[in-house]
């Protein structure tokens, strides 16, 4: 398998609450190519998931591998595009592409690199511009150059879209699938969004929590574009739907601490 | 700022002028005690034709930019480790505020006492004057660093030294300008303390000099050549520096 | 050290402030305050009230703004003071000579040349025995200090502490007041270079001075002559009674500033010292014009006007 | 704080009584210019125990609390009005900065020379170095008053005065405590700064009249004693209060 | 009619860029009871319109007209629920509630009024509570609970739900619909999204941009409680889609500066 993990858990050593266990016995086995969404409620440890992939978390439990290769650490095999944007605002927008480029390639090579993948994300004119001077999603754009362009086998996205406005969202979505398709990487795409996971992906892993674990992994075979009235869209829509709502009735419950249940 | 906004401050300092001129007038004050506006601009006029006034700045300056040189190292070196040494922090750290309370006036009878009448012991105050405020900023800077940033650039295989010099320092940038400019004000202060006290030449010891000699118009010439600079150095340059940083950094 | 402080200048007739420092020469003022001589002197229920200032230019700053009525203070910062337009009179002397200057034990000091290079120390720049002592050089050794360029390094701090400065060897010479003299020497950290005797100005010259504002001369001179008054009693009795003065000084210098003074320290100060109200104009105008020679002064000082002898020869 | 820090604290503490008896052992300083660790603590001792220090914080907190009091109230007036008027702000808001710039030994001087040597030239120069740090602060609060609050106070038919009391005096609340944490660090500053060079009483005064009679026992003890309460006011009153503020306000 | 916009325009004086129109003779009518949607593009100018209606900005030209009186300025007839929390962080959650009937009702009065409709929107356990405790949902039903204590004619809502992740929007949604048919409120909501719209509203007013104007105007009769996967849900939703990309298309253009030409 390309990337695989085997009897996966994680425990956060907290100070004040003592252990957390965040899930355990995750099983997973992506394929090359292919491009998978985690989707599931807050909490039930999607980030902490994929961050144990890119070696920014250790695994307590199981084994993480990329090419039967065990992950130790982080690597510029596993690129990551995160919520918040994480451009350095120190940089200008084609310093921050070619800042993973700094100690592999000329500064020459790295700069060519960097304006390639700056055209592939529409943003050739904006070189020279810092983070400050760009929309939130121009700053993502620049975030998927910059991850790009260490030619990772695999690109890892903490809801990249999450904090941008449905119309750009949507922008990127088409863009993203484009990208996808040129450069032909592994994505793993985490999401709250189920329309969001449906539209892009070719599986849908629906993680539930307390404990966290993988509820289900739909295949998703419809042609792209996905259409949004597309009825295998809404037939599997409805169906992730029905599986999470349980999953977010705890989430709400613990929330208004059990309100709801005396106040109806 | 716009010619408006300019005539307006004008008017004002006019204004205030002219009322200090009345009061004058009015003689309800000894005139050794209250200068007239004009003694006090024939004082700077006097002051500066002399030379008196710029011997004395570029002392202050002399003392200032030694200081505050030494000031910044020394805080950048104790906030850097207490930044990124937890350990450190919790035994040290709170000293260091307790340091940075004490008025730098404080020091100077310690500083004479320990080195003397020397230029010294004015370079001493103004150092522990801006010290610990550079430290206490350094070591904010360290820990505001994102981890976000941090996280990120180990993504792209950066990280341990590497991280501290390409993400770490210039992540610091602002809130290290805070701490120039922080430190710049309290060594400024320490300086007129230190001069004030001391035995000359400065800024400082020129006003206790003037002071003994009853010069009232000196007296306020030197106030004003004090806010002047005090105003000058903090808006032109340490506050403007400050802001466009934050501004770069998105900080603002 | 505590005192009751009269907060802010009054002219009321009913309270007076009278200000002084709580060295030797001051001897007749520390007399007065414990035999209660102003209050005898002044009408009666005058309150009479005591100040002690830390540095002549302090107590200077005090008579103009009015926090008190007169006092003694050294003739350095009432003549500064009144040069820059302060309207002040000297109405008598405190005190003649006392002024000595001492050289630290081991800073291989023999004779005047050996200053070269060397540091000293007086208590403010253009004081009193700042101008003698440099005059002194100026004029017999042709060395002056490095505000005119010269040899010496000047710099100023209390007397009190001339003695670690010695131990310390921050300083080699010091242009020192007494009983701070005798002191050094009962402490060992310094001996005499010159005795008080060779300083410039100190035979006639006062080492402090009855000081009163213009403003008072003009409102209530009879006040003024009832101070001079109770000064000349006190100034007398110093001299007819020089023991019990002394037990008087020791007692009020403990009170004031928590220090000791031995008997012996005192004895030997009091040797150096000479106890008179008598004052002279030109005494005063030769003394200024060697503070404007050594450029203390931007312009040749005028003090017509600044002694008024009318009090004492009344 | 749990008790490893406490301890850690404590022993970082005995650590530098240590090296300051070893320094003062080696005798390579005199002891007058160096005194020791047991000079030191029974200079503290008898100057507590004979009432004289007492005596003087005593006067200093008197001075501190009218002067700050006046500053607190000064400032909030100032401030208000160039928070809210942008004419005055415009006009007066930069020499605000400049008298904020001015250390305020400077002041002093002037202060004797206007007031005499009475604690009200201590007071007036603890006003000085308040007022201005906390004119600038409450500008800075009534400006910061997010429209969203008057905004939605507007929709719920709260407007003019009644949402200044109610919504801009409570939003502003958190700089407000900026303004006093500063203003109480500028204070105490000018208050060592104006009793050093007054006639007493007060801590600072002690300070001067411990270095003129060359007593450096009592010039460390009373230094001890201004960075304690420096340290312990700004940091278990007036930081504290910030940061709960500023928590509660969601600031932070 | 019960609110009535007749040829309203609005132009900002900006001292940089000069005078600057965002829209002009929009006219539009509401009925009692009725729950409209504004939906648009980023800058078309629905916030601007709401608060107008809100009273909170004036008019240029035109009128505004809440049965039959003209509105001046702000006022309690209208409530406001605004995208960014604007709870009081001072006052506890109770407090924020009473805080617009402190002039009309008794402590006490107020007080019972603001524990009912804490107890409509399930926050009756955190009365006591400060803002700082409470999620973006929490806040964001609690500023519904403030706006609807004052029993305004109309309640306006400013984007409330933007700054939500999905799973708790669709709980606010579902909320939200049982309030107004509880309260019988007529509600003007400002929304980026299609869906949430076509979800919530009788009827869809779709705005274009530069310059801002009325596009379209939707009936949604489709019976509630409203399925995605509703036939004609999906139908509407295309509808307005294809409306709407031509305006996005438009703002998109310009954040790229017309690169998106050359590119492709
Ligand atoms: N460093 C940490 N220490 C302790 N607990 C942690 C830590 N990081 C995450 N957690 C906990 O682990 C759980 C999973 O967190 P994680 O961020 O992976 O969830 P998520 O699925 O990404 O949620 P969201 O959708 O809100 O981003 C949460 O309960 C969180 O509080
Ligand atoms: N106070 C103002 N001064 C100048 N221009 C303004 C002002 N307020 C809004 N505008 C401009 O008016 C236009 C419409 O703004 P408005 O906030 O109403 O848009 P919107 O449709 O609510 O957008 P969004 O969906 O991003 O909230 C924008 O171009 C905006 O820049
Ligand atoms: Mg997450
Ligand atoms: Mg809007």
């Amino acid at each position: 398998m390309f990337l695989q993990l085997n009897d996966v858990g994680k425990t956060f050593e907290d100070k004040e609450k003592g252990e957390f266990e965040v899930f355990s016995n995750i099983d997973l086995s992506i394929d090359r190519k292919e491009f998978v969404s985690l989707l599931g409620p807050s909490g039930c440890g999607k980030s902490t998931l994929l961050s144990m992939v890119a070696g920014l978390e250790h695994a307590t439990s199981g084994t993480i591998q990329l090419e039967d290769k065990q992950i130790k650490q982080a690597g510029p095999d596993r690129g990551m595009v995160f919520q918040q944007p994480s451009l350095f605002p120190w940089l200008n927008v084609r310093d921050n592409v070619t800042f993973p480029l700094k100690s592999t390639l000329s500064k020459q090579e790295a700069e060519k690199r960097a304006d390639h993948f700056l055209k592939m994300v529409h943003l050739s004119r904006f070189k020279k511009h810092y983070t400050y001077e760009l929309s939130g999603g121009m700053q993502q754009r620049v975030a998927i150059a910059r991850a790009l362009a260490m030619d990772p086998k695999v690109l890892l996205m903490d809801e990249p879209f999450g904090a941008l406005d449905e119309q750009t969202r949507h922008i990127l979505h088409d863009e993203l699938i484009k990208i996808w398709e040129e450069t032909q990487k592994t994505i793993l795409f985490v999401t709250h969004s189920i329309q969001e996971a449906i539209k892009l992906s070719d599986r849908v892993i629906v993680m539930g929590t307390r404990p966290g674990r993988i509820i289900a992994d739909f295949n998703v075979d419809i042609p792209r574009p996905r259409k949004r009235s597309d009825e295998r869209v809404i037939e599997l829509e409805d169906k992730v739907m029905n599986l999470l709502k349980e999953e977010i009735n705890k989430v709400l419950k613990e929330e208004l601490n059990n309100e709801l249940e005396y106040s109806h | 700022m716009n010619l408006n906004i300019l005539i307006k401050r004008i008017l004002f300092l006019v204004a205030v002028v002219g009322i200090w001129q009345l009061i004058f007038s009015a003689g309800v004050l000894e005139e050794i005690i209250f200068p007239s506006p004009l003694s006090v601009w024939e004082a700077l006029y006097n002051g500066f034709t002399t030379g008196d006034f710029l011997g004395a700045l570029g002392a202050s300056f002399r003392h200032l930019f030694i200081g505050l040189a030494m000031a910044i190292a020394f805080g950048t070196v104790i906030g850097v480790i207490l930044g990124k040494s937890k350990q450190a922090d919790e035994t040290a750290g709170m000293y260091l505020i307790a340091m940075q309370s004490i008025p730098s006036i404080v020091w100077v009878p310690l500083a004479i006492m320990l080195f003397g009448f020397s230029e010294f012991a004015v370079i001493f105050v103004v150092v522990l004057g801006g010290t610990f405020v550079m430290a206490l900023n350094v070591r904010t800077a360290i820990q505001s660093v994102p981890p976000q940033f941090i996280r990120a650039a180990r993504t792209m295989g950066t990280r341990g030294i590497s991280s501290f010099f390409r993400v770490e320092i210039p992540s610091s940038v602002p809130y290290f300008m805070t701490g120039l400019r922080l430190a710049w004000a309290f060594s400024w202060r320490a300086l007129m303390a230190g001069e004030l006290l001391s035995n000359g030449p400065g800024l400082g010891y020129s006003l206790a000099y003037a002071q003994d000699y009853a010069r009232m118009d000196q007296v306020v010439a030197i106030i004003v050549i004090i806010g002047v600079i005090g105003a000058v150095v903090d808006q032109f340059v340490f506050s403007k520096l400050e802001k466009n940083v934050r501004n770069r950094w998105g900080l603002s | 050290g505590s005192s009751s402080t009269s907060g802010s200048g009054n002219s009321d007739k009913d309270e007076v402030t009278i200000g002084y420092f709580p060295n030797i020469d001051h001897a007749a003022g520390m007399v007065a305050e414990d035999k209660g001589l102003y209050e005898e002197a002044l009408p009666e229920g005058t309150d009479v009230n005591y100040q002690y200032f830390p540095d002549g230019s302090a107590f200077m700053t005090a008579i103009e703004t009015g926090e008190i009525e007169g006092g003694i203070v050294g003739p350095g910062p009432a003549m500064n003071h009144f040069t820059s337009g302060a309207k002040i009179n000297i109405v008598a002397a405190g005190a003649t000579g006392g002024t000595v200057i001492m050289a630290r034990n081991g800073a291989d000091i023999e004779s005047a040349e050996d200053i070269k290079g060397k540091t000293f120390i007086s208590p403010r720049v253009g004081c009193t025995h700042d101008v003698q002592f440099e005059t002194m050089m100026k004029n017999e050794f042709g060395i002056t200090s490095d505000r005119l360029d010269g040899e010496m390094k000047h710099v100023t701090g209390k007397p009190a502490t001339y003695s670690s400065m010695f131990e310390s060897g921050k300083v080699d010479v010091a242009a020192v007041p007494e009983p701070w003299a005798a002191y050094i020497e009962a402490q060992g950290t310094g001996e005499v270079l010159f005795q008080n005797d060779e300083v410039a100005h100190n035979v006639n010259m006062p080492a402090s001075v009855f000081v009163t504002s213009e403003k008072l001369k003009e409102k209530d001179p009879g006040m003024i002559q009832n101070l001079v008054d109770a000064h000349k009693k006190a100034t007398d009795f110093v001299n007819e009674n020089p023991e019990e003065s002394k037990e008087i000084a020791i007692a009020q210098i403990k009170e004031i500033t928590d220090q000791e003074l031995s008997q012996e320290v005192v004895d030997s100060s009091w040797e150096r010292m000479n106890f008179t109200y008598e004052v002279e104009a030109n005494e005063i105008q030769m003394f200024a014009d060697s503070s404007y020679e050594l450029q203390f002064l931007e312009e040749k000082p005028n003090l017509n006007g600044l002694v008024d002898t009318t009090f004492i020869e009344e």
